[in-house]
């Protein structure tokens, strides 16, 4: 029920994190830093996902319902994504 | 039953719906049910990126072949004009929880403007690909050792590129519809609800794209 | 009883003509037009089901051809579940009663829910233009490369309708999930809420995280379909088991969508009927919400023997018993209510106690499925039909007839033949059981499940099996009948005729359009009995 | 394989059994001990009880832990082919199975077989996917287009056993039905010898090897643009970019019909794919070839 309402400055801060971290990405990319590219390029883009959901999106000063919502969504992505790795990645250590 | 029953109405204010007791409960009711529609949509695109990841772990060569044909330009600007224009959204926000409607309708009008020039962009990057033949397909052309997969990669590019800009369409429409509304001076510090709703809505597009970005983009530049 | 006078006001009376029906905005009327819709849908369903027994009773294929036996059972099979099950109990006892249950005017977003009715029908019609101009012959699976490369029916038409519909899934959660959080009356605590808003709100996580799997994987196959993408062609590089993960991460919890309400509904009548607290309330209440939770871990199960890893195959395994628990528990806690209980012998109930017979019957037959081994030998045959029409049959159905029954009175205002009432309760059990039962010993003999015409020497169950199907059917048709003559002829019911415990039962009944003369407090915890009913009205 | 499912499956059938009489027995004993007297009653406050809510979380979690171990160690031994068996290919497709036996015989609908003897059978699809299904043998696996599918088992009596299409394939699905014919070795001699007039498998790979003049670039010595096949088959093959893959049908396949995909160490991927240019049968023909390259 609170309103919170966030500084300006707050949102001037972010988007410079966030224009930073764009130009890092792409910069990083050229680099051969082999699976490290991938973790990379993943790693900030969460990092920039969750300025842009705790700010942008007020989560940071959201109820803990909200917060409930978000990690939940993320989690079931995480469900998804690793039982179904779990099948492809294991198809190969015993030949069906 | 009391045999006033239908008469027991209280007057609501303006803007508060029936079946809310008052204005406090309406705005989280809407905005938990924008949360919740957008866990949907994390879902949505969940079963492409699921999509993405199979085959990706399956054939990388393919898929960096395929990246490094995309206008990384463009995907680089497109991100940008995207993190701004939700600079913008955010500060449209602001403007309506504090009254000041002028700034609100500039912030939504600029909003729309960079959604606009993302699409255009992102049009121009269609065509581009159409011109060199990298739309999967009878027509799709691409060094033979990667054709195959290549194919795929395209196909995916083609598929959540294009759900999301159906998402900014939509996005759009939504930011029309707040600034109409923001126009007739029906957004007050009391109640601006739809702008910070639609506002989420427009973020999450935008964090859509900031992992579409890398994922299609920026698969080991490197090499080239 | 003393005489009951119908309320002056109630939602059926408050504006006439079908326009007050379709722009409605309460949650009772475009629960009773949900309610209209799937009653079509059943018994569209329902004759496709007659059709595939009628053909099934000689072992050769000689009543309709192959292609429209594949049809039928196709169509049978979305029907059922895109149309009948998932809906039933959720859009139409549901959208009547969570606001009810928890002392709010409406749903947060009546606009939402009667846009979701509007969704719901565009995606039947979809459907439906499918049917009409040929049908589909994939079954309701839709599995590839037939789906995608081989079928020449109308695959995209369907899939389609049952894409928006989906849509139609997602409001209702959504809607649901906001109502229960933010619209309980004062003094409603989670753990003052029935059991059914606690299965509602399980139900409705489903429909939120899994729908949209589903969306996305349908529009895929389109995609294939119409461009070739190669996105489950192996000769492009793709993978069709990589569809069948998409689908079933939604289709396995959607079994969950089906029967969570039904034993959310059976919670209500377990109380209600004997007079009593649920035992382990809250266990119960977490059990709901442990099935929605697990019951998304565990759809690898359907993928044993189709080319799935064999280290998947067991953790899939073995996650899948884990779900088993809480579906366990609850019938230990239902029987355990019983205890001690005063039991009333009213339809509803023995709606319940057939629930929880057939209920039992379908789980245990789960731990058999769950088992990779026994798995191999019985999936994809009469093993797997039998097992899964105990959870959806036994299970679902039977659990949305006992809450239909049960909330009748309320609804319409007026009460059923009670006669005929356990009459067609009786003849559905025994029909039921005398269709499914011989099926899965057609499966452990190895009979294959969509085979148009079989061997001979399964022709005797074959025909156990329709003799059972024509009781059902009958036994399904009765109540139709019944309720609709009560709808004029049927005696006023009064608020609470079975003198339960629930702010459902504290309004009048009809309810009025805003539910309630005033926002009621809640001061008391669900079911409690022991005192006069009447010291709950607020 | 079918005394080990039954022995699970019979013991699940009394687990079953004893719950549900269980259950049903307790609820009608409840609705008739219990039924409504007059209609003001009211049940007996029992609401709970912390030990019997665990003991039946616990005792079910136990059984069903029995369970799964027991159903999973049946499974791993389904899915671990013994490492003699006598090796049988089969392609289904929309209708019908087809065989190949490695002497050349090719039969449709049937497949025969000495007694006592560890058969494999390598399956894969030329259209959509099918399942091998015979219930006798408790054996089943779906046959999936671009893959190979093992499957084994070990007949203990001649006869004919019911083969099943178990996963919907189409129009004429429940068509799609054949027979194991199970023989006395002396009988399955005779059968055998009844005539395979294409000659051997790998005889019939080496002729399409030279027609699509794969050994212009494959060659026997070290000189060609591809790697050497001779004795490649079960071995571990490095590849361009790290990584190893061990050569089996699989891999064989998919060097044929996406020769990208995996690139043999110090290769160029200059092969072009043969998608299309080969059918399931001759891409089987292929494989054996290869793999009778000593």
């Amino acid at each position: 029920m609170s309103e919170h309402i966030i500084p300006r400055r707050t949102y001037y801060t972010i988007y410079g994190l966030l224009m930073l971290c764009t130009y890092l990405t792409v910069q990083i990319a050229y680099f051969d830093l082999g699976p490290l590219n991938t973790i990379a390029a993943l790693g900030i883009a969460v990092f920039k996902a969750t300025l842009v959901v705790l700010f942008f999106m007020h989560v940071k000063y959201g109820t803990r319902l909200t917060w409930l919502v978000v990690l939940g969504s993320v989690l079931w992505l995480g469900i998804l994504l690793a039982l179904t790795m779990g099948d492809y990645l294991t198809r190969t250590w015993r030949a069906l | 039953m009391s045999p006033d029953a239908a008469a027991g109405t209280v007057p609501h204010p303006t803007h508060l719906a029936h079946q809310f007791d008052d204005a406090g409960q309406q705005r989280e009711a809407a905005s938990l049910g924008m949360w919740v529609f957008l866990a949907t949509e994390v879902l949505f695109f969940g079963g492409l990126f699921t999509t993405y990841l199979v085959y990706r772990n399956w054939y990388p060569a393919a898929f960096a072949a395929g990246s490094h044909e995309l206008l990384i330009w463009a995907g680089t600007t497109n991100t940008a004009v995207l993190i701004t224009s939700s600079l913008t959204m955010a500060l449209a926000v602001h403007a309506a929880q504090t009254g000041n409607r002028r700034l609100l309708l500039l912030f939504l009008l600029v909003t729309m403007a960079l959604g606009l020039v993302f699409l255009g962009i992102k049009g121009f990057e269609y065509h581009t690909e159409y011109v060199e033949h990298h739309v999967p397909g009878a027509g799709f052309q691409f060094d033979p050792a990667n054709a195959q997969h290549a194919q795929l990669f395209f196909s995916l590019y083609f598929l959540m590129t294009g759900l999301h800009a159906l998402h900014m369409i939509v996005g759009l429409g939504i930011m029309s519809t707040m600034f109409w509304i923001s126009w007739r001076g029906v957004i007050t510090s009391e109640y601006y609800n739809p702008i910070e709703v639609g506002g989420l809505y427009w973020h999450f597009v935008d964090i859509v794209w900031i992992f579409l970005f890398p994922l299609l983009y920026l698969i080991a530049r490197h090499a080239h | 009883m003393a005489t009951v006078l119908a309320p002056p006001h109630h939602y059926l009376n408050d504006g006439y003509g079908i326009k007050s029906w379709l722009l409605t905005r309460d949650h009772k009327r475009i629960a009773l037009l949900y309610l209209a819709s799937i009653t079509f849908f059943f018994f569209v369903g329902g004759l496709f089901a007659v059709l595939i027994r009628l053909e099934l009773i000689t072992p050769v294929g000689d009543l309709v051809s192959d292609e429209t036996y594949n049809k039928l059972f196709t169509m049978h099979g979305i029907m059922m579940v895109f149309f009948f099950l998932i809906p039933s109990i959720p859009a139409t006892l549901g959208n009547f009663l969570v606001p009810l249950m928890i002392g709010a005017k409406d749903l947060a977003f009546p606009r939402l829910n009667l846009a979701s009715w509007y969704i719901f029908l565009l995606g039947g019609l979809f459907t439906l233009y499918a049917l009409v101009t040929g049908g589909v012959d994939t079954g309701w699976t839709f599995y590839v490369p037939f789906s995608t490369t081989s079928s020449t029916s109308n695959v995209i038409p369907a899939a389609l309708g049952i894409f928006v519909t989906g849509f139609s899934s997602i409001l209702t959660g959504l809607n649901f999930i906001v109502t229960i959080h933010r619209m309980r009356a004062p003094g409603m605590t989670w753990f003052r809420m029935p059991l059914f808003l606690w299965s509602m709100y399980a139900t409705s996580v489903i429909f939120v995280l899994g729908t949209p799997v589903i969306a996305i994987t349908l529009l895929l196959i389109a995609a294939e379909r119409l461009f070739h993408f190669g996105f489950f062609d192996p000769a492009l590089g793709g993978d069709p088991v990589l569809f069948q993960h998409l689908f079933w991460f939604y289709s396995h919890p959607a079994v969950y969508i089906m029967v969570l309400p039904a034993m959310g509904v059976v919670s209500e009548l377990v109380a209600a009927f004997c007079r009593k607290q649920v035992f382990g309330y809250t266990v119960v209440a977490f059990a709901s919400l442990a099935i929605a939770v697990l019951g998304f871990l565990v759809w690898g199960h359907h993928l044993f023997v189709a080319g799935e890893s064999v280290y998947a195959a067991m953790i899939f395994s073995i996650l899948s018993y884990l779900v088993a628990i809480p579906s366990a528990v609850k019938v230990f806690n239902w029987t355990a209510t019983m205890y001690k209980g005063s039991i009333s012998w009213a339809t509803p109930m023995l709606y319940a106690i057939g629930f929880i017979g057939l209920f039992t019957i379908g789980g245990l037959t789960g731990l058999f499925v769950a088992a990779v081994g026994i798995d191999v030998h019985v999936t994809d045959t009469y093993f797997v039909i039998a097992h899964f029409h105990y959870i959806m049959v036994g299970g679902a159905i039977m659990g949305y007839m006992g809450g239909l029954h049960y909330w009748w009175p309320k609804i319409s205002g007026r009460l059923y033949n009670e006669f005929l009432a356990k009459i067609a309760a009786g003849i559905i059990f025994l029909g039921f059981n005398l269709t499914f039962f011989p099926q899965f010993i057609l499966g452990y003999l190895g009979m294959p499940r969509r085979y148009h015409a079989y061997p001979p020497e399964f022709q005797v169950l074959n025909v156990l099996s329709s003799a059972g199907a024509s009781i059902l059917g009958v036994g399904y048709l009765i109540p139709f009948f019944y309720l609709m003559w009560s709808l004029r002829y049927g005696p006023l019911a009064g608020s609470n005729p079975w003198s339960a415990v629930g702010l459902e039962w504290t309004t009048t009944s009809p309810p009025p359009t805003e539910n309630f003369a005033r926002t009621p407090t809640v001061t008391w915890n669900a079911y409690e009995y022991g005192e006069p009913i009447e010291s709950h009205v607020a | 394989m079918a005394g080990r499912v039954d022995a699970l499956y019979f013991f699940l059938v009394a687990i079953a059994v004893f719950f549900s009489v269980l259950i049903a027995g307790l609820i009608v004993y409840f609705a008739v001990k219990y039924r409504r007297r007059s209609p003001t009653d009211v049940g007996q406050p029992v609401t709970g009880g912390t030990l019997l809510e665990i003991a039946w979380t616990v005792v079910p979690l136990m059984i069903t832990m029995v369970i799964f171990v027991w159903g999973a160690s049946v499974y791993f031994a389904m899915a671990s082919p013994p490492s003699d068996t006598l090796n049988v290919y089969v392609v289904g497709k929309q209708w019908m199975w087809k065989f190949q036996h490695l002497d050349g015989q090719r039969e449709i609908n049937e497949l025969h077989v000495p007694v006592g003897r560890n058969v494999k059978v390598i399956a894969t699809s030329e259209d959509v996917i099918h399942s091998f299904f015979v219930p006798a043998f408790r054996m089943k696996a779906d046959v999936i287009p671009g893959r190979y599918v093992n499957l084994w088992f070990n007949a203990t009596k001649p006869g004919r056993y019911q083969l099943f299409c178990a996963e919907y394939c189409g129009t004429r699905h429940s068509g799609m039905t054949g027979a194991i014919v199970v023989m006395e070795p002396a009988d399955y001699q005779a059968w055998l010898s009844g005539g395979a007039p294409e000659g051997s498998l790998a005889s019939g790979g080496e002729k399409l090897f030279a027609s699509l003049a794969c050994n212009t670039c494959h060659r026997s010595d070290t000189q060609g643009r591809g790697p050497v096949l001779t004795g490649l088959f079960g071995k571990t093959v490095m590849l361009e970019g790290g990584g190893t893959v061990t050569a089996d049908e699989a891999y064989i396949r998919e060097s044929i019909l996406m020769p990208s995909a995996k690139i043999t160490a110090g290769f160029q991927p200059i092969m072009p794919t043969f998608q299309g240019l080969v059918t399931e049968d001759q891409l089987l023909q292929l494989v054996e070839y290869v793999k009778s390259l000593k």
